[in-house]
């Protein structure tokens, strides 16, 4: 099974790349773009292939590692 | 020889860049802020190590795309020598002037110290003052030093001689130890080490000098 | 929409904003009326242990802050000492302790970030960082990963600001386990003439916004930053904020560019609590009034309240008083490096802090009161009772003894750490980290900076003057054994709860110990920062009173560095040895010390610490020694192990006097130097020695491939030494998350 | 409109940041993660309304700053 998690900034947390990308589109000519937040994308390639069971690990994973749940939020799809 | 350092906001060895220049080749540099892209004309355009624009996104990205850099790229595709060391190799590659990309380092932390390289080929205007194969001592200090090409663009550069310095020692996992590269024609030189850091024994030794009296013999 | 918190104040309220019932009382006593939600806001802050030192001010004024060479002592930003050749240096340390336990990475950062600021905010250029980090017995399981991000963080920060981070220390102590310590220092270069400093002056001329946009970052840092820590403290997440090098390296350039014209009047960053503090501390200084409209402030987020934009600590900002008409000019400059710049407000002749907002006045508080009425508790305190001499016994193998200590937490190598920070951008770094002292050349100069960050946490454990005494003298030394003149230090008080009396004690002790170091060594405090409460669940971590120490050397050439250079020099040992194990790191390594209880540590002769001191220095700055250690933890055998490693060379020495070799080889006797010179210079230096009265012993010399201490007493290959004493933090730290 | 751009490795390249999730979750005793793969998600809010009209734009900023095409394949969503 694959897993596919989103880990994202809080709302309120200062986000300097999200900030610095809205700039540098700006820069280019890319007009119209409001707002810009960069956040990380992680796959996963499971053994488990329940999904209960999954979804189980892999929440315990993101608190764990995969996202610093002090300042970012995290969200996980499998398929 | 009249030189250009670049400055990108957050560029931070670009004053270790113009003394190291002043030092070895007596003359000062011109500091060209990044939004001031129709700079007098040049001999030597060098791109100095940093953060440049925080190194967000990906290291060097932004900067590649400013304006001062469309400047530069067409002088360098014109025949210009240009230099990028360490923020101004990743700058150089995002721009497309060099090939491959400069990722995450293998043990993903930031490393500096001191690496031994070997100079693979001191047949280019900025290695002529070495021998070919001499070992030399230079520091490195980067967080996304990796070099990553793919295979045909490895063998192309092996052929070509365009490798200019190899790591004698596993330092961040590049490909093939490559420490350095030049483009085609010879003009371009982007490397991960800091050869302005080692000009003088108090620093810790002088095997950068010969990079920059190579560059300033070659265009007097 | 425009919103106002118009929270009513409950006695909840008030304890949940850290203030007591009398403290309250003195506010409403202050301002003639119960204050709104903001005022109680900025109360809370401007009373709050951190920006008021209210348990600690009464102590601080007995150090000794002045010499002829001091420019500004404590009070401003951070301490100017005078270098000659019409330079200044600005150096100042601060903590972080409780953001870096809660989320490691951005709280090293951000106290990274912090103490620049202080430093360039009073025209230096930040040309060295240092940082002081305690952190939890190794095989807790919090302490790799809070290690790492620390690490991290440090570097993240000041390898992107493009400052080199030269030097620190790394201890672990399971009284760190719950509460880690993370002291951070910069240091700057400044003209003499062009020091700013953060009185306001000038009715009617305008108070200036620069730097990033304010969001509802860290909003109750200050007061957190008070609070002891229970279980439950891992849940006040949000209030961590995230710093942003990139904006700080602009504002570091902006700032510098502003300071080269005239148009400043005044100038603080805004640290704790933010914007409030800023502009208090600023009024204050000045004795004027503010005048904010806080529609103008530069915000990141929507429908910020006032009590918010207050409080907020948003990092990588600054507020300026600007002479009337240079606003024009200096926007532009801020503008060039794409940095928020507004106009918020005025200086009035009110003496008050009045902010507007939606047209409304929301706050209205004397500045005076906010500042000067802050509570100061002179708190009862219990001195440390005075500790028994240990007979310490000998170890079974005295090879595995040496090679447990140089290859375990406490003296093993730091290279994993300082190899993530760039410890040579600027182009200046002579000495690297890993010896006694950085050394960082004064830029285009002969003259260069020596700096390091000492304390020895459980010798003020077991004797708080003793221990305060060390500390300082530690530096002292330090900064002597690669050759400069110590000048000055800036601190960081570390303590636990200062309302219990032993805690209080330990202060107080630590104090009495450090001023009298200072005196002695006319090595004055020009900064310094303290930090209190901190303790989990009751249990307070071991007093440490981190000293930042500076000197100068004239001619950087002649430098001394802790490795041997030479094989068949002559090693010599300047000072006496004698039994101090007392909470000796030997002791406490292999001979589990009473915790409660622990020995007497070793004392400090401060007379004789400067004479010895003095005395070696004239051989370094003549140019005769090149080859220099103090002697610290682990006492000879770690010294001598260092110069070796250092060196890749071997030693063999030989010890002749009435101790038990395990004394000889552990104890941590202070005033000791050992030097490695060729057998000419040894001579004149031995003799000089005892005509100065000073003990110097030939101990050997130089050269082969083992460490070797009375033909084989102790007898360790130089490869097995070295590998024992590099390998511990990589393989610690291996697989750290 | 919201574009969601997700911005990742492409095969063959060697990912480091991969590489060690895969480490640090194995350490931390979560068995039968077979691979990881770590990529850039990042988001923008956009002034465009038209669907197509977008879709070039943010094609057009993912190949010109946001993606490097020499290691990097990018693919859009919007919303
Ligand atoms: N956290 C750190 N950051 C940078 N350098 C460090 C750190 N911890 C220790 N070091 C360096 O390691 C060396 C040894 O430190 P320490 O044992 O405290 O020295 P000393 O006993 O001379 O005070 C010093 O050069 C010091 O600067
Ligand atoms: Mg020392």
């Amino acid at each position: 099974m694959k897993a596919r998690i989103h880990v994202t900034l809080k709302n309120g947390v200062l986000d300097p790349q999200g900030k610095a990308i809205e700039h540098a589109l700006g820069n280019l000519g890319f007009g119209g773009v409001d707002a810009a937040r960069q956040g990380k994308y992680i796959e996963l390639d499971l053994v488990e292939t329940d999904r209960d069971a999954a979804h189980a690990s892999v929440d315990e994973m993101c608190r764990k590692l995969l996202a610093n749940t002090v300042i970012e939020n995290y969200s996980i799809e499998l398929e | 020889m009249k030189s250009a350092v670049i400055v990108f906001p957050g560029s931070n060895c670009d004053r270790d860049m113009a003394v190291a220049l002043e030092k070895v080749t007596g003359v000062k540099p011109t500091m060209v802020w990044h939004q001031d892209h129709d700079f007098d004309a040049v001999d030597f355009i060098a791109l100095p190590g940093g953060f440049s624009y925080g190194d967000y996104l990906r290291c060097g990205a932004m900067s590649a795309r400013s304006n001062v850099m469309t400047e530069v790229v067409k002088r360098a595709a014109g025949g210009v020598p240009t230099l990028g060391i360490c923020n101004g190799f990743q700058v150089l590659t995002e721009t497309g002037l060099l090939p491959g990309a400069l990722m995450r380092n293998a043990g993903l932390h930031f490393v500096c110290k001191d690496v031994k390289l070997s100079v693979e080929n001191a047949d280019t205007l900025f290695t002529a003052d070495y021998m070919e194969g001499e070992e030399i001592l230079v520091p490195v200090a980067h967080h996304d030093g990796n070099y990553f090409a793919d295979d045909d663009t490895l063998d192309e550069l092996e052929d070509e001689g365009r490798v200019a310095f190899r790591y004698l020692m596993d330092v961040n996992g590049s490909q093939r130890g490559i420490a350095g590269i030049t483009n085609a024609r010879g003009n371009i030189l982007g490397m991960m080490p800091h050869p302005e850091r080692m000009i003088e024994p108090a620093l810790g030794g002088s095997h950068g000098r010969k990079l920059f009296t190579s560059i300033m013999n070659r265009l007097g | 929409m425009q919103k106002i918190d118009d929270t009513e104040i409950t006695p909840e309220i008030v304890k949940e904003h850290g203030l007591t019932p009398e403290e309250y009382e003195r506010i409403v006593g202050a301002m003639g009326r119960a204050p709104n939600y903001t005022e109680l806001g900025i109360y809370s802050v401007m009373w709050s242990e951190h920006c008021s030192y209210k348990s600690s001010r009464f102590h601080l004024k007995k150090l000794p802050t002045e010499a002829p060479w001091v420019i500004c002592g404590p009070g401003e930003n951070a301490g100017v000492i005078d270098i000659g050749d019409d330079q200044a240096v600005i150096f100042k340390m601060e903590s972080h302790n409780h953001p870096s336990y809660i989320e490691p990475y951005q709280g090293a950062a951000t106290g990274v970030g912090g103490i620049l600021r202080d430093v360039f905010t009073m025209g230096a250029r930040p040309v060295a960082n240092l940082n002081a980090l305690r952190f939890g017995e190794p095989n807790h399981p919090k302490t790799k990963h809070l290690l790492a991000g620390v690490v991290e963080g440090v570097g993240g920060y000041g390898n992107c600001v493009g400052v080199p981070t030269v030097g620190g220390e790394t201890n672990f102590d399971p009284s760190y386990n719950g509460n880690i310590l993370v002291n951070a220092m910069t240091v700057g270069i400044a003209d003499k003439d062009k020091i700013f400093y953060c009185a306001a002056a000038g009715v009617g001329n305008p108070v200036v916004y620069v730097g990033s946009k304010t969001g509802r970052d860290g909003i109750h840092g200050a007061t957190m930053a008070s609070a002891e820590f229970t279980e439950d403290s891992e849940e006040k997440r949000p209030t961590v904020q995230v710093g942003d090098p990139f904006t700080e390296k602009l504002l570091i350039e902006a700032c510098l560019e502003l300071m080269d014209t005239d148009a400043i009047i005044a100038i603080q960053d805004m640290g704790a609590a933010g914007l409030t503090s800023s502009s208090v501390e600023m009024a204050s200084k000045g004795g004027v009034g503010f005048e904010l409209n806080l529609d103008k402030v530069p915000q990141r987020e929507e429908n910020m309240t006032p009590y918010e934009m207050c409080l907020s600590e948003s990092q990588e900002r600054m507020l300026m008083v600007l002479k009337p008409g240079r606003e024009a000019m200096a926007q532009a400059i801020f503008e060039k490096w794409e940095l928020d710049f507004a106009v918020i407000g005025e200086i009035t002749d009110t003496g008050k802090l009045t902010l507007t907002f939606g047209g409304e006045i929301v706050g209205d508080m004397p500045i005076n009161s906010l500042v000067d009425d802050a509570p100061e508790y002179e708190r009862p305190y219990v001195a440390t009772p005075k500790r028994e001499v240990a007979d310490v016994p000998a170890a079974n193998d005295l090879n595995k003894a040496v090679i447990d200590l140089i290859g375990g937490p406490h003296l093993c190598s730091r290279r994993w750490i300082w190899e993530q920070y760039d410890h040579m951008v600027m182009g200046d770094t002579i000495q690297r980290p890993g010896g006694d002292a950085a050394v960082v050349r004064v830029h285009g100069t002969d003259k260069a900076l020596a700096i390091c960050t000492d304390v020895t946490p459980r010798y003020c454990f077991a004797d708080p003057v003793e221990g305060g005494r060390q500390a300082v003298a530690e530096t002292w030394r330090n900064i002597t054994a690669v050759g400069g003149t110590p000048l000055a230090i800036t601190n960081c008080l570390n303590f636990g709860n200062p309302e219990r009396t032993d805690i209080m004690g330990q202060f107080v002790g630590c104090l009495e110990g450090m001023a009298e170091a200072c005196r002695a060594l006319d090595y004055p405090i020009v900064s310094g920062n303290v930090s209190l409460y901190n303790e989990t669940n009751g249990s307070g971590i071991l007093p440490t009173p981190a000293i930042g120490g500076v000197g100068v050397m004239a001619d950087s050439s002649k430098m001394a560095t802790i490795d041997f250079k030479r094989a068949g020099d002559v090693v010599l040992l300047l000072g006496e040895t004698k039994n101090e194990l007392g909470s000796s790191l030997y002791q406490r390594e292999l001979f589990a010390d009473d915790e409660q209880n622990p020995s007497a540590p070793p004392h400090v002769d401060l007379a004789l610490e400067r004479r010895t001191g003095d005395f070696v220095r004239t051989f370094i700055e003549s140019g005769q020694v090149d080859t220099c250690h103090d002697l610290s933890d682990g006492g000879l055998i770690a010294a001598l192990a260092d110069m070796a490693i250092a060196g890749g060379m071997g030693v063999n020495v030989t010890v002749e006097n009435d101790l038990p070799l395990h004394a000889t080889l552990f104890s941590e006797t202070q005033a000791r130097y050992l030097i490695a010179a060729s057998a000419e210079v040894a001579g004149a230096i031995r003799k000089k020695a005892n005509e100065a009265g000073i003990p110097a012993a030939v101990l050997g010399a130089t050269g082969g491939k083992r460490l070797r201490v009375n033909d084989g007493a102790v007898d360790i290959t130089m490869n097995k030494l070295t590998k024992a004493h590099a390998g511990w933090m990589p393989n610690f730290m291996a697989n750290a998350s």
